[in-house]
């Protein structure tokens, strides 16, 4: 078993975790992190499976860089309308959920 | 583009234009908006009768236009088409004349006019469809433009008309399409074509040529009210009478009822129809709802109810003629398409005066209502009169003929129908005119808000429209046999319809 | 309920999907050697940046577009009257830290955007030492929180992204898409990064500052 | 320039930075002229499709694996059309809007640029994981359009509709993981010669999670919950954008790696969309029946509507005008929902209620309103002569000819029940009610755009060919 | 089972101990703070991976930006009174 492959898995891990948190989270914060921690799992998963063999590729790499970026612009976005929906409502949950 | 291809386009243009125009015009432009309805409605007498003359020659009018690959909008103005289309450009005028009087001073008529004209323009376009998508796409546009008009007034009572006339509408225009998409993929077109289209499937698909035959014929069966189809028609007299008018006349009922026509011969052929056993079952259903119709108008106090019932009975004449399955039924139906036509609107052009110069709309405030109204009740009473199928009348003369057709095909039972419809027709339009003229007046009208002045009973423009249409309705009895009669325009269809059979 | 169902189906998600990848072999291809294979031709000598500003140099152009949506959209629901904070005390030790540690940082910054071009580094990181700066800086009441962009926030925000964009459709209008002249591309690249790690700074900055509730 | 290709990238880049640059509320007329030269941009490109067939273009000049490729075949360029001729209208529609100092207009011009910038970068990527990139531009952008009405119930909504639309990418960028894992590339073209029905049980967890990722970002039932809020709380401009061209985008990807990559695998799983877009119209259908709000209506007919475009995957497989029903159906439903939202948006902004109800004796006061959102109404119900209609068609054509008896039931059913919420608005509005002091008076640019845009759904009912025509180049016709 | 593989186990197994209690966790402030940590074993992932650029990437951006614009909004939160103390 390679390091590429063990963080492979972790990912796989980490994204289904992540994911049920987006879906089964009520706290907006809670869910911010839960949508972070999907997305690391994605980015292990891209760049532990072209790994698996332990040889470095800059291609999944690159992509990953551009991926975090993205999470933190997502993140940060997610985190203003969450203050911004406390701040009218006072709730950090969202109401009626379905 | 030659004229031939154009001629066709301009019978359309004249009622289109026109109506996009008023739509856009200010209520108050009241001369600028007749002008245009009249220019637009001589405009159209004028290339139908180019269009009567060049048919009558020989002369073929087809417009092709393809809208996606294989489906084609097609326009023809063959024979058949054209009995329709002078039928509904004759009657468009006087309907637009008398709303013209019936509407004057009330709201929203440049709406009224606009939706108007559209609903001619989409009459123009089922009698001249070419194939059954283009049928298909003008049956739809009609009944999209005659909600408007069915909920004119804008009452909750309108409204639920016009919920009912809509479910009903919709419901069987999905019937038809199913059917008209099935039928395409077998095979491969919907042209309309003399001796049909369906033979050349072969008895092999029967069934699945039968199911679609009943989805055909359930679809335009809604709008010709055929029995049990017919619940829209009664609850659509809240309408204003000229809507009424291009209801039961010129329009809708007469859109399904062409629709019967043209699917039976020219989709079906009516040899394969007849080979498929498609007919009997098509005659049964016309004969219980003539029969249907005519026991539900007996009991109706309503006036224009009564005649709703009875405009179910009577389309279905045609129906049956079709399904006489021989030309001499054939004629019968076709002439009936135009009898009923003016008879019809004679009657809902006399209800409309009776109710707007009165206040009268039930039976029952009838008493004495021919000495106020004596014009108006002439010209109702020799309408009643024709679909008694009294002598001298239009409609001694499709009854005639629907009797001798059901002689030659066959089927004796047919004609017993009609003995017992034109007995039921009696039934309840004769204690009208007996009210209405041998009955005292009473002490005051119900509602009178146009009072007579000299000998004019009402204004001049609700009077001269039934005034002519009845003089047409003896005009065809008497000059049947004329050779610019509907009958022989009918005869002429069927000659080209059965030009194998040896006429 | 739900939440039985959901975390059950991710558990059995993740042990389907974590066989499935134990069952794949040793992979087929990667682009690794293609990209070595061609980094002499692309102006730098760091693979990952060769991705990421050459080969697929498209993907970037885009995702700094993502990145000024997220601010746009921060800045659109913002601080439209939250309650202001309470104001403690800063360490004095901390402020003169920060002091010390800020034109450092920047340092640092520039280095990694020198370095970018033959190892890790580069407009990124660079970018991200530069917006930690200002963290810092605010956090110790040196830096004030940034309410509606003016003019030059606003040039400085889309000023990176702009020169991308602009020499993106210059080399468009002479050939491709971003396809830089090989005795160029070295260049052109060290151009886009600068401008970015600018933007890139303002950019993550503001994406804390524009949010932050203390003001001076 | 020689290509359009790339420039309707670059060029909605270059205007959304513009009017950021200009400040809050600024540029509209600096964005339409942009719109304006992007439309002129694909009709040069669909031109070219039509005279040349499609031509890739290598984005930095790397051909793939290396390099992201980018291309344009018939289906592509149907879309651009769509969005650039929808935004146009749109972006005008806008101007006259929002008046002078709204909040919610502070940001539109900026967000609409990149939202557009996305969707044609996402109309144009080859590239699966440059797609991942367009995705989100298109997500964040349409959430900030959203979030910008400002109010706790748009809050609310953008919030939903930002974790729906992470999850939704989130999956389909683990897809291209598994996807890069396994064979090394994320080439679109490279990609179809490599899979086969028998490919690892990897690479089909990437088909089912990009595929479930898209829908949910489709809003296909039941990961339909985030629309309605989110489409019937934004802005009139903002909804209309949204419904009519930012769901498309995603159900366009579908598509394309249903057609393309995963062809080979989607043959097992045809019914499970269809399935589900059944139960989108009819859920739909029968919440808009329902709904007491003006725009909630017309967003849950949304829902409805997209059902539509999943009945076509069990029949895309074997020849037949499926695909053309599917497009048909997006192109029409584009054009009149778009006219919809934006009818809704003056009747509002003139009666001041958001409520069917409030819609009583609109057909006296705002006619030409009314006929926009009655012709946009007959392409909802699929009555001719409107696009709906010809999608209608088609649709019932292939199930027919394929014996899909079920997937012609569900079609009639549904323009059936659209038939009910439509007549719903239009016999409300012929009511005779007593006029309510006019909040505004109705701008005619406002009644114009949302006119044009009715009538255009109607008259592409009239002429489909070019359309199909279009269609038919490259290979997905 | 040579040290780098138990390395790496050990470290998969804290990534994924440390996101599931940063989900579980009673209370928001700490679950931030085990996220913060979280990405910091993220930044050693990336390293063992072979992939500086991610790490340096991952542990300016991913835990220190993402980290402070947590905290914030965890302090505006608590200022507003909103509790953040719900599991």
């Amino acid at each position: 078993m390679t390091s590429g492959l063990v963080f492979a898995l972790a990912g796989v891990a980490l994204f289904a975790m992540g994911a049920a948190g987006v879906l089964l989270l009520a706290e907006l914060m809670r869910r911010v992190l839960a949508f972070n921690i999907m997305g690391s799992g994605a980015f292990l998963v891209l760049v532990g499976l072209a790994q698996r063999n332990d040889v470095p590729d800059p291609v999944p790499q690159a992509m990953v860089l551009t991926g975090i970026v993205v999470a933190v612009a997502a993140t940060a976005l997610a985190l203003a309308l969450a203050r911004r929906y406390q701040a009218l409502g006072g709730r950090d949950e969202l109401a009626g959920d379905d | 583009m030659t004229a031939n291809e154009l001629l066709p386009l301009a019978v359309l243009a004249s009622s289109l234009l026109p109506g996009l125009v008023i739509f856009a015009l200010p209520e108050e432009r009241v001369a600028l908006r007749t002008a245009l309805n009249l220019a637009g409605a001589f405009a159209k007498i004028g290339l139908v009768a180019l269009l009567v003359a060049g048919v009558a020659a020989g002369e073929d009018y087809v417009f092709r236009y393809a809208v996606l690959p294989g489906i084609d909008l097609v326009f023809k103005a063959d024979a058949l088409a054209l009995l329709f289309i002078t039928l509904s450009t004759v009657l468009w005028l006087f309907t637009t004349l008398y709303a013209i009087g019936y509407l004057e001073g009330a709201p929203h008529r440049s709406r009224f006019f606009g939706f108007f004209s559209l609903c001619v323009t989409a009459t123009m376009g089922i009698a001249m469809a070419g194939n059954l998508f283009t049928f298909f796409v003008f049956y739809e546009l009609l009944t999209l433009s005659t909600f408007p008009l069915v909920v004119h007034r804008g009452t909750e009572k309108a409204m639920r008309a016009g919920t009912i006339y809509l479910a009903y509408t919709l419901v069987g225009g999905t019937a038809l399409l199913v059917g008209i998409v099935w039928l395409h993929s077998l095979v491969g077109h919907t042209e309309f074509a003399h001796g049909g289209i369906a033979s050349a499937l072969g008895e092999g698909q029967a069934g699945a040529l039968k199911a679609i035959f009943l989805l055909l014929i359930a679809g335009v069966g809604v709008k010709a009210a055929l029995v049990p189809l017919h619940g829209w028609l009664p609850q659509a007299m809240v309408a204003p009478a000229p809507v009424s008018a291009l209801l039961h006349a010129v329009a809708v009922v007469k859109a399904g009822a062409f629709g019967i026509v043209r699917i039976a011969y020219e989709i079906y052929g009516i040899e394969f129809a007849q080979s498929l056993g498609l007919l009997l079952p098509l005659a049964v259903l016309a004969a219980v709802t003539i029969l249907w119709g005519s026991l539900r108008a007996l009991f109706q106090d309503d006036l224009k109810k009564r005649l709703a019932y009875s405009t179910v009975s009577q389309v279905s004449y045609i129906a049956l003629g079709v399904a006489l399955f021989g030309p001499l039924g054939t004629i019968g139906g076709l002439v009936h398409l135009v009898h009923q036509g003016v008879m019809k609107i004679t009657l809902f052009f006399c209800a409309g005066n009776y109710a707007e110069t009165l206040g009268i709309h039930k039976v029952s405030e009838m008493d004495g209502a021919g000495r106020r109204m004596p014009w108006t009740t002439a010209a109702f009473s020799v309408a009643a009169l024709g679909m008694m199928g009294a002598p001298l009348t239009a409609g001694a003369v499709s009854k005639a003929w629907l009797g001798d057709g059901a002689e030659a095909a066959g089927m004796g039972w047919a004609l017993w129908v009609l003995w017992a419809s034109s007995l039921l027709n009696a039934a309840y339009f004769l204690p009208i005119l007996w009210r209405a003229w041998a009955r005292p007046l009473p002490a005051a009208w119900p509602d009178e808000h146009i009072p007579a002045r000299g000998r004019r009973e009402t204004a001049w423009l609700l009077l001269l429209p039934p005034l002519a249409t009845a003089a047409l309705t003896l005009t065809f009895g008497i000059f049947a046999e004329a050779e610019w009669s509907p009958l022989a325009w009918a005869k002429l269809i069927a000659q080209r319809e059965y030009l194998q059979a040896a006429f | 309920m739900k939440r039985l169902a959901v975390s059950l189906g991710a558990a059995l998600f993740a042990a389907l999907l974590g066989a499935a990848l134990l069952e794949l072999g040793p992979p087929a291809a990667t682009l690794a050697p293609l990209v070595a294979g061609t980094l002499a031709q692309s102006g730098v000598t760091h693979p990952v940046t060769a991705v990421l500003l050459n080969f697929r140099g498209y993907d970037t152009l885009l995702e700094i577009a993502v990145l000024l949506i997220a601010l746009i959209g921060l800045t659109a629901v913002a601080r439209r009257g939250e309650a202001p904070a309470a104001t403690a005390a800063v360490e004095p030790v901390l402020t003169t830290l920060a002091r010390l540690a800020a034109p450092l940082m920047v340092l640092v910054a520039v280095y990694l955007l020198w370095a970018g071009a033959f190892r890790p580094g580069g407009a990124f990181q660079a970018g991200a030492v530069l917006a930690a700066a200002a963290v810092l800086l605010h956090l110790t009441r040196l830096l004030p929180a940034w309410a509606t962009p003016g003019t030059w926030l606003r040039a400085g925000l889309a000023g990176g992204f702009l020169l991308f964009l602009a020499i993106a459709a210059a080399l468009l209008a002479e050939g491709a898409l971003l396809k830089y002249p090989p005795a160029q591309a070295g260049l052109l690249i060290l151009a886009i990064e600068s401008g970015l790690t600018v933007s890139l700074g303002l950019i993550l900055a503001g994406l804390f500052l524009f949010l932050s509730e203390e003001r001076r | 320039m020689t290509e359009p290709l790339p420039w309707l990238i670059l060029l909605p880049l270059a205007w959304a930075t513009a009017t950021f640059l200009l400040g809050p509320g600024r540029g509209a007329w600096l964005a339409i002229a942009g719109i304006a030269v992007q439309c002129g941009l694909t009709f040069a490109l669909a031109g070219q499709l039509l005279a040349e067939g499609p031509q890739p273009h290598a984005a930095g000049g790397w051909a793939p694996p290396l390099g992201i490729a980018l291309a344009a075949d018939g289906l592509a360029a149907v879309m651009l059309l769509l969005t650039q001729g929808v935004a146009l209208l749109l972006a005008l529609y806008a101007r006259g809007y929002f008046a002078p100092g709204d909040q919610a207009a502070r940001h539109f011009w900026p967000l609409a640029g990149f939202l557009l910038a996305g969707m044609n970068a996402l109309f144009l990527a080859a590239d699966l994981f440059n797609l991942y990139v367009t995705l989100e531009l298109v997500g964040l952008a349409a959430v900030g359009l959203v979030a910008s009405g400002g109010g706790a119930a748009q809050l609310g909504a953008a919030l939903r509709y930002l974790f729906a639309t992470l999850l939704g990418s989130g999956a389909y960028l683990l897809g291209v993981a598994l996807v890069y894992g396994a064979y090394g590339t994320v080439s679109i073209e490279l990609l179809l010669p490599l899979v086969d029905a028998d490919v690892p049980r990897a690479v089909w967890f990437a088909a089912a999670l990009m595929l479930a990722g898209l829908m949910l970002k489709t809003a296909l039932f039941p990961f339909h919950f985030w629309l309605p809020p989110a489409h019937g709380g934004a802005p009139a401009p903002v909804s209309a954008l949204l419904s009519a061209l930012v769901v498309k985008a995603s159900f366009y990807l579908i598509l394309r790696l249903w057609l393309g990559p995963f062809a080979p695998l989607a043959a097992a799983i045809a019914w499970l969309p269809a399935l589900l877009g059944s139960a989108a119209i009819l859920w739909g259908s029968w919440r808009a029946i329902r709904a007491e709000r003006l725009k909630l209506l017309v967003a849950w007919s949304t829902v409805a509507q997209l059902g539509y475009l999943f009945l076509i995957f069990p029949l895309i497989a074997a020849p037949g005008p499926a695909l053309a029903a599917g497009v048909m159906q997006a192109v029409s439903h584009g054009l009149a929902k778009a006219a919809m939202f934006a009818a809704a948006g003056v009747v509002i902004h003139v009666t001041g209620r958001d409520t069917v109800a409030g819609v009583a004796g609109v057909a006296g006061r705002l006619p030409l309103t009314l006929f926009a959102f009655a012709l946009a109404g007959v392409t909802l119900m699929g009555l001719p002569p409107s696009g709906g209609f010809l999608a209608k068609w088609l649709l019932i054509d292939a199930a027919l000819a394929q014996g899909a008896w079920a997937l012609a039931a569900v079609v009639i059913a549904g323009g059936l029940l659209a038939a009910v919420y439509v007549f719903r608005v239009l016999r409300q509005a012929f009511l005779d009610a007593p006029a309510v002091e006019a909040a505004h008076p109705a701008p005619p640019l406002l009644e114009w755009t949302a006119f044009a845009l009715a009538a255009a759904s109607v008259l592409l009912g009239l002429r489909g060919m070019e359309l199909l025509r279009l269609l038919s180049v490259g290979s997905a016709g | 089972m040579s040290v780098a593989l138990l390395f790496d186990l050990l470290l998969a197994a804290a990534l994924l101990w440390c996101s599931w209690r940063a989900l579980a966790a009673p209370t928001l402030q700490r679950a931030v703070v085990l996220f913060i940590v979280f990405g910091l074993l993220m930044t050693l992932a990336w390293a063992r991976l072979a992939a500086p650029d991610i790490a340096l990437a991952e542990a300016g951006i991913g835990a220190g930006l993402t980290g402070a614009l947590l905290l914030d909004a965890l302090g505006a939160l608590r200022r507003r009174g909103g509790t953040g103390e719900k599991a």
